[in-house]
Order: structure tokens, then C-alpha cells, then sequence
């Protein structure tokens, strides 16, 4: 089941042409405000007909007007997710969280576990029999998530669900969202978290001023040193791994194609099965480059590598493109394993890398904080 | 019963609070209806309909009750055959009465219902329409609940109005005593002979008071709605 | 300069015809306002700006007369109405008496009249038929209408198969036809006092007021139905 | 003007547009502030004003226009000093007429625009007030703008009402040719006597056409509002 | 000017009662989603009457239930930005702007020229002449935050302005709201982020669940190895120093109690003055530990120290907290500068680090990412 959407519309100050397609898993659209998500979303629900629309789900058309056809919102069995949560404000929580239930095919109706579930995991039991007028923003955001995700929806479009969220919060819905890869749908994820997409992704759809400026499988965008403009900071490789196990106190040990990793363990999910496909996120400042392997530091992971390219930032720092040398870990997608790391100029002065030159990369074990252990769809194919 | 109103008056009186509450009743749901298409539909002859709603307003009552007449009389265009084919008689029967306040406040209630459908915010019925609700199903699940404070009020409104109506319902089922004499009928009787300024009174005193009684009772409910609604 | 009339509604026809003629003749203005006798009064006892009153009835002239608002004198009866008795089917024939058969030429239907206890056609027609005994068979199947031209219309449009009317409106209905006047001593005369009010201040006024009994007018009036009064 | 209604009527059709068009435009500021007051106030004797201003709704319209008398009548307990000290006088004047359309109107026009005040957003005037706005800042700055769409069907469903008034009218200041006649008097005066259908008929067909113009003006207006709002 | 406030409410599910106050400079509100931040807000703003409440700002009494003194939401002279944006949708985002201008004190109206300023700032010049109705998430919470600014309040109010913005756009405006800093007026921000409050936070009040669990100057507080309970992998430490100048290559110096330090030069306004006072933050999973000063690294920054404390959390990892050496800059607050490091219990062992030891905290320059520039009266005092 993908989801293939040609978009155009114009307003006065504002044009979007926009073609993308998502399959099951999680496609991020990735952009800055007023790129032109939200619109891109309420098109494929079908509540905005734009100027021109070619949208289908498999063989399903929801918008096409070169045709005329337009298949209405409700029959097209998305759960929606808005920027603004619009919970129904005659209706309890409860109310709010069974709506979608009972439009739902009898078969496909989520069971009572299901809703106790995601009650519980939203942190919203407490809220059930009050209605949403005076709830918080982050309580009303959590409503407007249980009451899509429990709709029973062929399609999930999520307009920033998680924003108005704390961390902590965020870090518990997280692994949640992780597992509705399982349901087999295409997920359409706004975020302006990289956080979150390095999290989900499996598609980015990087959206610029009602453009595509970049899309791809998600290792492939993040990692790319063209998109550190739009990633800022943000900017980092993706590595993907096995989990072997874990070794005595509280680490894990990652079989990656660069080699072992070690990692805390309390940042992968407790329920690991080991063998089982983890992949990591690695931010280019987080990586530092050793001409010699270094010792007595508190760092656990030097990778033995060659410099692959250097690339000069508008504001003057560095940022060297690792390939790493293949350990014993397999890498599905069948890339040679890469890293991400920013430097000043100075330090490539000193240190006088060139490419080609061999080199060490040191990642604190901790540093290592998206870890996303799940099905991986998106790469098999 | 007190005796300061003869039996005949009060005869007058229940009579009316039936009659205004079945016409409000029975015209309710082609009330919402019509404020629904009204506010929310675009079609041909919208204009057209919303002058016809607004036609009992603007006519003097008795030029409506001749309509009325004309229309649904015994051998009016409607009447006659709604009377051969499924028995139905307006004509000097209350429910002519009943139909009378109904069509004069017609106006008046699909109006008010009409702001109200308008004042809710179409970004509910979307949220409603995505997690797969029809149309029908998020007019009966959101926007109806959400006016229901409209349509109390645009109740209250047609029933005060029922109450009072007189020149179309004295044209069209005239004034039978224990049939379709209304309070209304009763006080304009007293008004036409002198000497009667104490009865008019007894009479104006029971209208106001049933009036009030239903606006202090829809304030009420309209309050707790408004508070059932911004959740606290 | 101008004259002001406060006259009944049902004298609007005749009124104006009556007024036209004068004003072509004599070159003032008349202008006459038409609305229930009682609320007339009622306006004229509350100061209103009326020259001159013609009520339906008397007793609401009476009110008037008792507030002092009537110039010494000047209260005279200027018409009277005969009562009828009308169908909508033209084969329903009569005498209208005390051996007509009522229940039967109403077969369930209505009779339509006035408000019986307030406007006057209804006090005359329920006096009229409680002379002739009729009273009890007839009030079951009374339709009170808000005046003579309401029960008129319900008769003419076949709501109801009898009304009681005046001739005058009797007349001017195609729809329906007379079955017979009710005999003049079964109800008191219906009379149509006028009278020339307090208000009036010139004469012009008075003139019209004259001007109401007299021959021209008389004959307009008798033209519309009126029985003129001496 | 066309001959098929004499120059009288003519008057007459002038004259309720002119009744119409000032009783509405002299209430709608005080229809405004009792609808504010009713929506968002709490303050003893709520209930009774609320009651008060829909008695005119209530009552016949003859009982209303005989109060009126009463009340503004040249010997009135309002109209004698108003009178005196002001020369304000209502008895048997145009504006009496516009007097008595604007009572029968104003519950129409207070429910309406109560209702679209009750449907503004609490939240927008709070933020208004957190950026220095005063109440009656608030309220000219924020509310008043929000329920243009109501002060308009409000001030239409008035007008209509007003177009259509006739028993408090000739009760209260009769129905003097060129003074007080408004068009449904002159229908009322058509209505008296027989054989008058084709009159009628012209006379309402006016009615109806200026009715139906004015809302179509407003339903245009109305609809410019909405879009504006949206911000599309 | 400063604002206090001791606010109590009961709700059903919900007890608040908190205490705190507010100096110049900025108070950031941190707590869980439902923690009551809004409701803190609400009640200084006076849209709120709490059960119990006295809040006051210098010797203005805002509300007093014990008095029953209540000054009306309009004569508090607030800027407040709220959650969701409240936008006048019949006004143009112009008019929106403009708002609050008219009602302020004739002198203190803000001039044009700021208009303009905050209006390029927010990147709003092309929504001008738009009504809010049909603007994206991201857009309409920028002119909330203009209309706010442009209003000349005594006190603002921000309850999480920046969410719904992108990385790029909050990098834009965030030294803009240190600047506002310098207007002498307390503001209370709430936020989820810390990467925000770090930046702008003087003061940090901790809420959860309706009571304060932490409050001081941000630097305690956010240094404090109790509060990584709550803060997570966002625990880490604030460095004060001062700007010394550039040098080459695209590399600042700042002079801190530690030592000297480098830092990218972009990450610093581009206009600081030599000299200027700068804090920044250093995470705890950004610093490794060498027992000797490692060599041919790409990290500039080693710092030489003592270890003071060794915390086990939780979750196993080791949080080490360092008394540096003082160096040659100064600390305004007369501190002994302290870094937090987050190692494992494996390099804890390996390294046989304890209380006393020497030890080396290496840092790479371009992971000092939070660095805020600014005149700093909440330390001053
Ligand atoms: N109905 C409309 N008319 C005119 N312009 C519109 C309309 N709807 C959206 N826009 C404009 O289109 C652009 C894209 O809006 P959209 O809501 O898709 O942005 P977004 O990427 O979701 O931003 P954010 O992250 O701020 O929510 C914005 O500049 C917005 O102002
Ligand atoms: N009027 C009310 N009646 C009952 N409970 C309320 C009311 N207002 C707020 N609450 C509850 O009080 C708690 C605190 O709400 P508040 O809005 O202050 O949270 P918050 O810290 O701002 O959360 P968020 O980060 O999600 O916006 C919430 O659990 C909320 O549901
Ligand atoms: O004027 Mo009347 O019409 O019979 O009272
Ligand atoms: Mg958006
Ligand atoms: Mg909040």
C-alpha cells in the first residue's frame, strides 16, 4: 500500500508543486514554517482541493482532478493528527478517543486492550471523564494522538504531533510510534524535530518553500553533506547495526558494518531480542578524529577509517566524511559504512587531513542517543 | 383552578401551551433542517428559500393566515389533497392553530438556529470527517450537539412567538372556543368590548408568566451547556 | 384644513367614495383612518388627532361620549346595516327564520360570524339567532372570526358553507350568494354612529360632518347596501 | 411610480421603509449593549430584563400597542413629560410608528445578536485584554467585529419584522393616510372589505420584493464577512 | 521590578500550589506536560482567579485574595504569548501587530523602526496584509510573538513561543529574545526545551505536578546533579566567561574560570564586544575524561580538574562531577567552576576514577553549542 501524491496550488505569495510518494512505514516531511507541510497533509485528507491533485493509496485514487474525482475525507480512512488538536469540546475524553471507533469497519475495530493500551501509554487515564475545554496543551495533544491512532485508519497523517510535548513524555510515545510501522501503513510524519525523524523515518521529504528539496530513504537524506545546510547542527550519519547483547554494567554491545559499538544500555528498548536490527544516529559534532588510537580517555568507541571527502561550511567549519573500515557487522542496505564529523579548521590544520588519509573516529558510547530497534521495511526493499 | 379567569380562559390557556409546543415540536426538525441548507449548503434557489422562510415575517399575520387559508383550507392546494389522502384537517381543528404559530415562527427559529450552525467552527466537522464520520453522521454527532444552546434558543424564541401569534390563527382557524381559541384570541375578544381592562390584565398576566417560566427554564439549560462546554 | 376622520374598517368602500365626492366638490381634504372601532376609541379617549369618529357600534361611540370628547350635539346615528345570511353553494335557498333548517343546510359544517361577544355583525347575528331559536343548534358549529370580512372570506373560499354578514360586504363578494336578510326585529338595529369630536377646531370640519348625512353621501352609501338613517 | 397602487399607497411603502429603516438603526445600539449585557454579564434582575425584552414577542401585538399607548400615548406616563420637556411626541406621528416596529423588533434583534456574541471566543478578548484593552475597548476593538455577522442578520431579521408590524402600529398611532399608514396597514385597510384581492396582492408583492432585497443584500454581506474572516 | 507570586488552586485531579519569584531577566517555567505552567501563567496574567493567589510585581499588587484586590488583566501591562496563538481573525496580521500599541503609554509606545525590526526578525514581512486566518502553525505563533513584543509590557509572558518553529527560525530569534533581556523586565518563559532555557533562562522555576520541585539561578539548578532525574540526557553544566576576541580560521576564545576555551566563532553574535560576558553549556554526555592530556586529537578544549562527586543513576551510567582548575578568567559568581561528565560504570572501572583524582574533561569546541551573550543582571546580584 503507497501512497503517491502530485500536488500543485497557488496563492497570492505562495506556490506548491510537490511529488512524493510514501511507502508503509514512516515518511517525515521535514521543512521550515510555512514550507508548506500542513497543506501538503490536508491534501491527502482530503480537505483541501488543491489546484491541481493526483493523490492515490495503492490502487485507491483519493484526489484527481484531471478526472474530477475526489474521494470525500470520510471514506478515505485516515486517522489525522492536526497541528491544533481540535478535540470535540461536547465530548469527554473518552467521547473524543472511541469517535473514530465506531465509523471503523466492525472487523477492524481496535479491541478494548488496544484502547486501554494507548490510554495508559498517553498518560491521559486520569482525564478520561473530563472533557477537553480546560485540559493543557499537551493533554489536548495526546487526546487528538489516542483518537487517530484508535480510528483504525488505513493512512496516518501526524501535523507535529509531538511539539507540545516534554521530553520525557515524548521519549515514552516514541517507541510507541515505532511500532505502528507495524501495522503496515504509510505514515506521514510533520516534524521540525531531526530528533524525532531520525527516531521514525524511513523516508524524508525535505519540503522548501512548497518544494521538494530533497527526498530519499531516510539514512541516505540525513546523512547527506548537502543537506548539513538545511540540518544545521543537526547534521549527522545514520549507522545501522545488530544488537549482540548486553555486556556487564548497564552497556550493550551493536554489531554495525564499522564494528562494535558499545552503547548504554538503557537507550535501547528493554525487550531487545538480540539479533534483532537497531539503527543510530551519530551527530557530526559528536564524532571527534584521532591520528593514533588514544588511551586512557572515557570514550568506548574508536573506529578505524579513511577520510572520504572534507567540505567547508559557509561559516567556516569543517565537516570530513568518513568511510570506515568493515567490521564483522552486516549492513542490510549493502553501503559501505559512513561517518559525519564537524571540525574546525583549525584542528584539520593541525591534524593535515587530506582525503584518503587514514584516521580514528572516538563517540562516547553515551553519545549515541537515537537509537531506533525496529522492523525495517523501508531499507528491505 | 383559580376562578379570577372563567373556564372557557383557561381552556384559552392550555390550549395554547399545546399549540405552541406541538407547532415548535413538529417544525423543529424541518427547522434545523432548513437552517443547516441555509448556512451550510450552497444551491440553486438558496435565495429563494431563505426569502420564503423569512415570508411570515415580513406579511402582516392575517395576510399569512389567507394563505394559509388558501393553501391548506379544505379546498386549498394542499389542503384538499392532504385531506383525501391521509385525513389530515387543519381547518378549525387546533392543529391548524398549531400549523399557524408554526409557519410565523418558522422565521424566527431557523434563523437563530442558522447563527449558530454558522458559529461552529468547520474545523470540528473536518476533525469529524477524517476519522470517518459522513456527512450525516458529523452533523449528528458534532454540529447538532454543538448548537444544541442555538437550537434551545431558537426554541424558546418560537415558542414565546407561538404564544403570542393571533392574526394569522384567528384568520385561518377563527376563534372556536375550547378548539382553536388561543390565549392570544381570548385577550384580543376582551379588547374589543369596553370595560374589560381587568380581565385583559388576568389574561396578560398568565401569558407572561408561562413566558417567562420557559425563558428562566432555557437560560438554565443554556448556562449548563455553556459550562458542559468549556470543560470545567 | 384638512379633515380627519376616524372611521370603522368596514366602512371603506362607501367612506371613501363618500369622502372623494366631497373633496372634489368643495376642494379640502379629507383623510380618513380605518381600523377597529374599539381601537379608535381607545386612540380618541388617548388624545388622538380625529375630527370626526363613525364607530360600528354604539357602545364604544358610548365610551367616547362619556370621556367628553364629543362637541354638544353633534353625536347622530348615520347608518344602519342589514344582517344576511350567506352561502358559497348557490342552490342553498332559504327563508331566513325561525323554521329554517339550520343543523341541515349546515350538514357539520360551520357558520362563520364575527367575534359573537365583541365585534358587532357577531353580538347582532347571535342576537338574531337566538330570536329565532336558532342559538342552541347553532353555537356547536360557530366560527368566530376576527371581523365581518374573515367570516365572509371563510365562506367565500368554502371553508365554512354559512356566515352571518352585513349586505354590505355580502355585496361585494362574487363568491357567495344571499340566502336571506335575518327579519329586521330579530336583532337591534345595527347603527353606525358618527359624531363630530372635541378635536375638531374649523369648518371645514363641521362641513363634512354635514356633508356625511347628506343627499349625495346618502345616496353612496345606499349604493354600497347602508340603509341610510332618516 | 407605476398607477397600479394609488399614490396613498405609494406613501404607505415610503413611509414603512422609512419607519423600518429608523426604528432599526435608532435600537440597534441599545440592542447591542442588552445583548452584551444579557450574554456576558451576571447581575440581578438578569431574568427580568431578559423577560422584558421579550415580551413584545409574547404578547399580541395589539396588547403591545396598547401598552404603548399607555405608556407613550400623548397622555402616557412616558409620553406626557417626554412632551413636555423634550417635545419628543410619538402619538400619531411616523415616529410612533417606528416606536412601535422597533419594540416588536427588538427581542428578535437582542436574541440574534446575543447569540453571536455568546459564540465569539472568550479567549480573543482575554488575549485583547492582556494587551491593555480595557472592557469597552475589548468590546469595540474585538466583540463588535466578531458579531458584524450577526449585528447584520440581526438588524435584517429586524427590519423584516418591522416591514411586517402592524398590530402594535395601528393600535398605537393608528393608520392615518400619509402619516401613520404604513404598507401593512394599508394591506389591513385593503383587508377590511371585499373585492379588494387584486389590491392585496400588489401591496404584498412590494412587501415581498423589498424583503427579499434586503436580505439578499445582507446574505452578501454576510458572506464577504465569513470570507474575510477565514482569512482566504 | 520584580514579580512574586503565591498561587494556590484546586481542581478536581489537580492541586497547585507554588511559591517563586521573579527578577529581571528571564524565569523559565520547566515542568511535564500538565504540570501547571499554563495555570502559573493564567494567574499572574489575571485570567485566572486562583483559590488563593497573591502575586506581585515590585509594589504593585496584581491579585490578592486575601485582600480581595484584583488589577484587571488590561492595567497589568503584560505581554503575553499564549500556547495556542489567539490571533484577532478579523484584524490583518498588521492590525494584529499593532494591537497592543494604542493602549500602551504614549511615551512608551514602541517606535516604527522596531516595528519593522520585529517584523524582519520574525520573517512576518510577507504576511503583512494577511488575515490569520489562513496562515501556517509556525506563522501565526511568530505574530503572537510580535504582537506580544510590540505591546511595551512591564512584565512578559511566554508559554512556549518557539515550539512550533524550526530549528533555523528559533536559532533566528533566540538572541533576539536575550536582547529583550535588556529591557529590565521579568519574564516568565515556559518551555519544554532545555537547549531553550539554557540559552535564555537566568532563573528556572521546575514544576511538577502543581508544586515547585527546583528553583534558582539556572546555573544551579541545570548544573545540579539531583535535577538529572528530570532533565535526562540534557544534564550537563553552564560555564560563565568572557569573550576574548576571534582568532583565525574561524575559532573564537572565550576566557572562562576554567581556562581558556574555543568555540566556533558562528556560534557567537556576530556583533559581541571584546570582553562581554557569555555562559555556556556543556552537556555531560559531551565530555569525555583522560587521565593524561591525549594527543593528535581533534578536540581543542582540555581542561584540567579534580574529580568532586560520582553519581550512579538509575539507569547505570555514571554522572562524574569535576572541580576544574581555576584559570586565568573570572567567574561573576565566584564559583569554583564545575563541569558534569556522563561516562559508564566500564570506563569508571577501567579508569579507576575517584573522588580527588586528577583528571583531564576534553571537549570538543564545536560541542558548546548553547551559548548565550548577554548582560547578565540575574547573576549581578
Ligand atoms: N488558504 C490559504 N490561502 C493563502 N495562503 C495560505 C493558505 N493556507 C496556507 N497558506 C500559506 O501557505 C504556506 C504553507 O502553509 P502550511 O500551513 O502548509 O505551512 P507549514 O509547512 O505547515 O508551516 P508550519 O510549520 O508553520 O505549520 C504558508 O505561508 C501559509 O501562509
Ligand atoms: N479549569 C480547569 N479545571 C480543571 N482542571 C484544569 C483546569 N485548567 C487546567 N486544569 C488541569 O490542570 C493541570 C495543569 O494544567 P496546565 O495547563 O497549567 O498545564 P501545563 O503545565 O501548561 O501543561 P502543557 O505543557 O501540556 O501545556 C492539567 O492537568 C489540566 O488538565
Ligand atoms: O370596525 Mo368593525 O370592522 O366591525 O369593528
Ligand atoms: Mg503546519
Ligand atoms: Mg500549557
Amino acid at each position: 500500500m503507497t501512497l503517491t501524491a502530485v500536488i500543485r496550488q497557488n496563492w497570492r505569495g505562495f506556490a506548491m508543486d510537490v511529488s512524493f510518494s510514501a511507502r508503509p512505514g514512516v515518511t517525515a516531511l521535514f521543512g521550515r514554517s510555512g514550507a508548506g507541510k500542513t497543506t501538503v497533509v490536508n491534501a491527502v485528507a482530503g480537505l483541501l482541493r488543491p489546484d491541481f491533485a493526483r493523490i492515490t493509496l495503492a490502487d485507491l485514487v483519493l484526489s484527481d482532478t484531471a478526472t474530477q474525482r475526489f474521494l470525500p475525507p470520510h471514506r478515505r480512512r485516515i486517522g489525522y493528527v492536526f497541528q491544533d488538536a481540535r478535540l470535540f469540546p461536547h465530548l469527554s475524553v473518552r467521547a473524543n478517543l472511541d469517535y473514530g471507533r465506531r465509523f471503523a469497519p466492525r472487523a477492524e475495530r481496535p479491541p478494548a486492550a488496544r484502547f486501554d493500551e494507548v490510554v495508559s501509554l498517553l498518560g491521559i487515564a486520569a482525564l478520561l471523564d473530563r472533557r477537553p475545554g480546560a485540559l493543557s496543551g499537551g493533554e489536548k495533544q495526546r487526546v487528538a494522538l489516542g483518537r487517530a491512532i484508535l480510528s483504525a485508519p488505513r493512512l496516518l497523517l501526524m501535523d507535529e504531533p509531538l511539539a507540545a510535548l516534554d521530553e520525557a513524555r515524548k521519549a515514552a510515545i516514541l517507541p510507541y510510534l515505532e511500532n505502528l510501522r507495524a501495522l503496515g501503513l504509510p505514515i506521514l510524519y510533520v516534524s521540525h524535530s531531526l530528533a524525532e525523524i531520525t527516531r521514525l523515518a524511513d523516508h524524508v521529504v525535505m519540503l522548501d518553500a512548497g518544494r521538494v528539496a530533497a527526498e530519499g530513504p531516510a539514512a541516505r537524506v540525513l546523512s547527506d553533506p548537502a543537506s548539513a545546510a538545511a540540518l544545521g547542527r543537526e547534521t549527522g550519519a545514520l549507522l545501522i547495526g545488530r544488537f549482540a547483547g548486553i555486556v556487564e554494567d548497564g552497556l550493550a554491545l551493536l554489531d554495525t558494518a564499522a564494528g562494535a559499538l558499545h552503547v548504554a544500555r538503557h537507550d535501547l528498548p528493554p525487550d531487545l531480542a538480540s539479533g534483532a536490527t537497531v539503527r543510530l544516529r551519530v551527530l557530526a559534532s559528536d564524532v571527534m578524529l584521532a591520528l593514533d588510537v588514544p588511551q586512557g580517555i572515557s570514550a568506548l568507541n574508536v573506529l578505524a577509517g579513511h577520510v572520504d571527502r572534507i567540505d567547508t561550511a559557509p561559516d567556516g567549519s569543517v565537516l570530513v566524511r568518513l568511510l570506515l573500515a568493515t567490521g564483522n557487522g552486516t549492513d542490510p542496505t549493502n553501503t559501505a559504512p559512513a561517518l559525519l564529523s564537524r571540525i574546525t579548521a583549525r584542528s584539520l590544520r593541525q591534524m593535515g587531513l587530506r582525503p584518503g588519509q587514514p584516521v580514528h573516529a572516538i563517540l562516547k558510547s553515551v553519545s549515541i542517543t537515537d537509537i531506533a530497534a525496529r522492523p525495517w521495511p523501508g531499507m528491505a526493499s | 383552578m383559580p376562578d379570577w379567569l372563567t373556564p372557557q380562559q383557561w381552556q384559552a390557556v392550555l390550549l395554547s401551551l399545546q399549540v405552541s409546543a406541538v407547532a415548535i415540536a413538529a417544525s423543529l426538525p424541518l427547522g434545523i433542517l432548513t437552517a443547516h441548507a441555509l448556512a451550510r449548503w450552497r444551491f440553486p434557489g438558496h435565495a429563494l428559500l431563505n426569502g420564503l422562510v423569512h415570508l411570515p415575517l415580513i406579511l402582516p399575520p392575517v395576510v399569512t393566515g389567507y394563505l394559509l387559508l388558501l393553501g391548506f383550507g379544505r379546498r386549498g392546494i394542499f389542503g384538499a389533497p392532504l385531506d383525501e389522502w391521509f385525513g389530515i384537517v387543519f381547518a378549525f381543528r387546533w392543529t391548524g392553530a398549531a400549523l399557524a404559530a408554526a409557519v410565523m415562527a418558522f422565521p424566527l427559529m431557523v434563523r437563530t438556529i442558522r447563527l449558530s450552525i454558522e458559529a461552529v467552527d468547520p474545523r470540528l466537522e473536518q476533525a469529524a470527517a477524517t476519522l470517518g464520520a459522513s456527512r450525516g453522521a458529523v452533523f449528528r454527532t458534532v454540529t447538532l450537539p454543538l448548537i444544541l444552546p442555538g437550537i434551545i434558543a431558537g426554541s424558546i424564541i418560537g415558542f414565546a412567538k407561538a404564544m403570542g401569534e393571533f392574526g394569522a390563527t384567528i384568520t385561518f382557524v377563527s376563534n372556536i372556543p375550547g378548539q382553536t381559541q388561543t390565549l392570544p384570541t381570548a385577550i384580543y375578544t376582551e379588547l374589543q368590548v369596553p370595560g374589560t381592562e381587568a380581565q385583559i390584565a388576568r389574561l396578560v398576566a398568565v401569558s407572561v408568566i408561562i413566558a417567562m417560566a420557559a425563558l428562566i427554564a432555557s437560560e438554565w439549560l443554556g448556562r449548563r451547556l455553556a459550562r458542559r462546554l468549556a470543560g470545567t | 384644513d384638512q379633515v380627519h376622520v376616524f372611521a370603522a374598517a368596514s366602512m371603506r368602500n362607501a367612506l371613501d367614495a363618500v369622502a372623494a365626492d366631497y373633496m372634489a366638490k368643495s376642494g379640502d381634504k379629507v383623510v380618513i383612518s380605518y381600523a377597529g372601532s374599539n381601537a379608535l376609541a381607545r386612540q380618541i379617549i388617548d388624545g388622538a388627532p380625529a375630527d370626526i369618529f363613525i364607530s360600528a357600534n354604539e357602545s364604544w361611540m358610548d365610551e367616547v361620549e362619556a370621556a367628553g370628547l364629543i362637541a354638544d350635539n353633534l353625536r347622530r346615528d348615520l347608518l344602519q346595516n342589514t344582517l344576511v345570511l350567506v352561502a358559497g353553494d348557490p342552490s342553498v335557498q332559504g327563508p331566513v327564520d325561525a323554521t329554517m333548517d339550520l343543523a341541515g343546510m349546515l350538514d357539520g359544517g360551520k357558520l362563520a360570524m364575527a367575534l359573537v361577544e365583541s365585534v358587532p355583525a357577531g353580538q347582532y347575528g347571535k342576537a338574531a339567532l337566538e330570536h329565532l331559536g336558532l342559538w342552541q343548534v347553532a353555537e356547536p358549529s360557530v366560527a368566530q372570526a376576527d371581523n365581518v370580512r374573515a367570516a365572509l372570506a371563510l365562506v367565500a373560499t368554502g371553508e365554512a358553507p354559512l356566515g352571518i354578514v352585513y349586505a354590505t360586504d355580502a355585496k361585494a363578494e362574487p363568491r357567495v350568494h344571499v340566502v336571506g336578510e335575518f327579519p329586521d326585529n330579530s336583532y337591534p338595529p345595527a347603527t353606525y354612529p358618527a359624531a363630530l369630536l372635541t378635536e375638531s377646531e374649523d369648518e371645514g370640519d363641521r362641513a363634512f360632518f354635514e356633508a356625511l348625512s347628506g343627499e349625495a353621501a346618502g345616496a353612496i352609501f345606499a349604493e354600497q347596501g347602508f340603509r341610510v338613517v332618516n
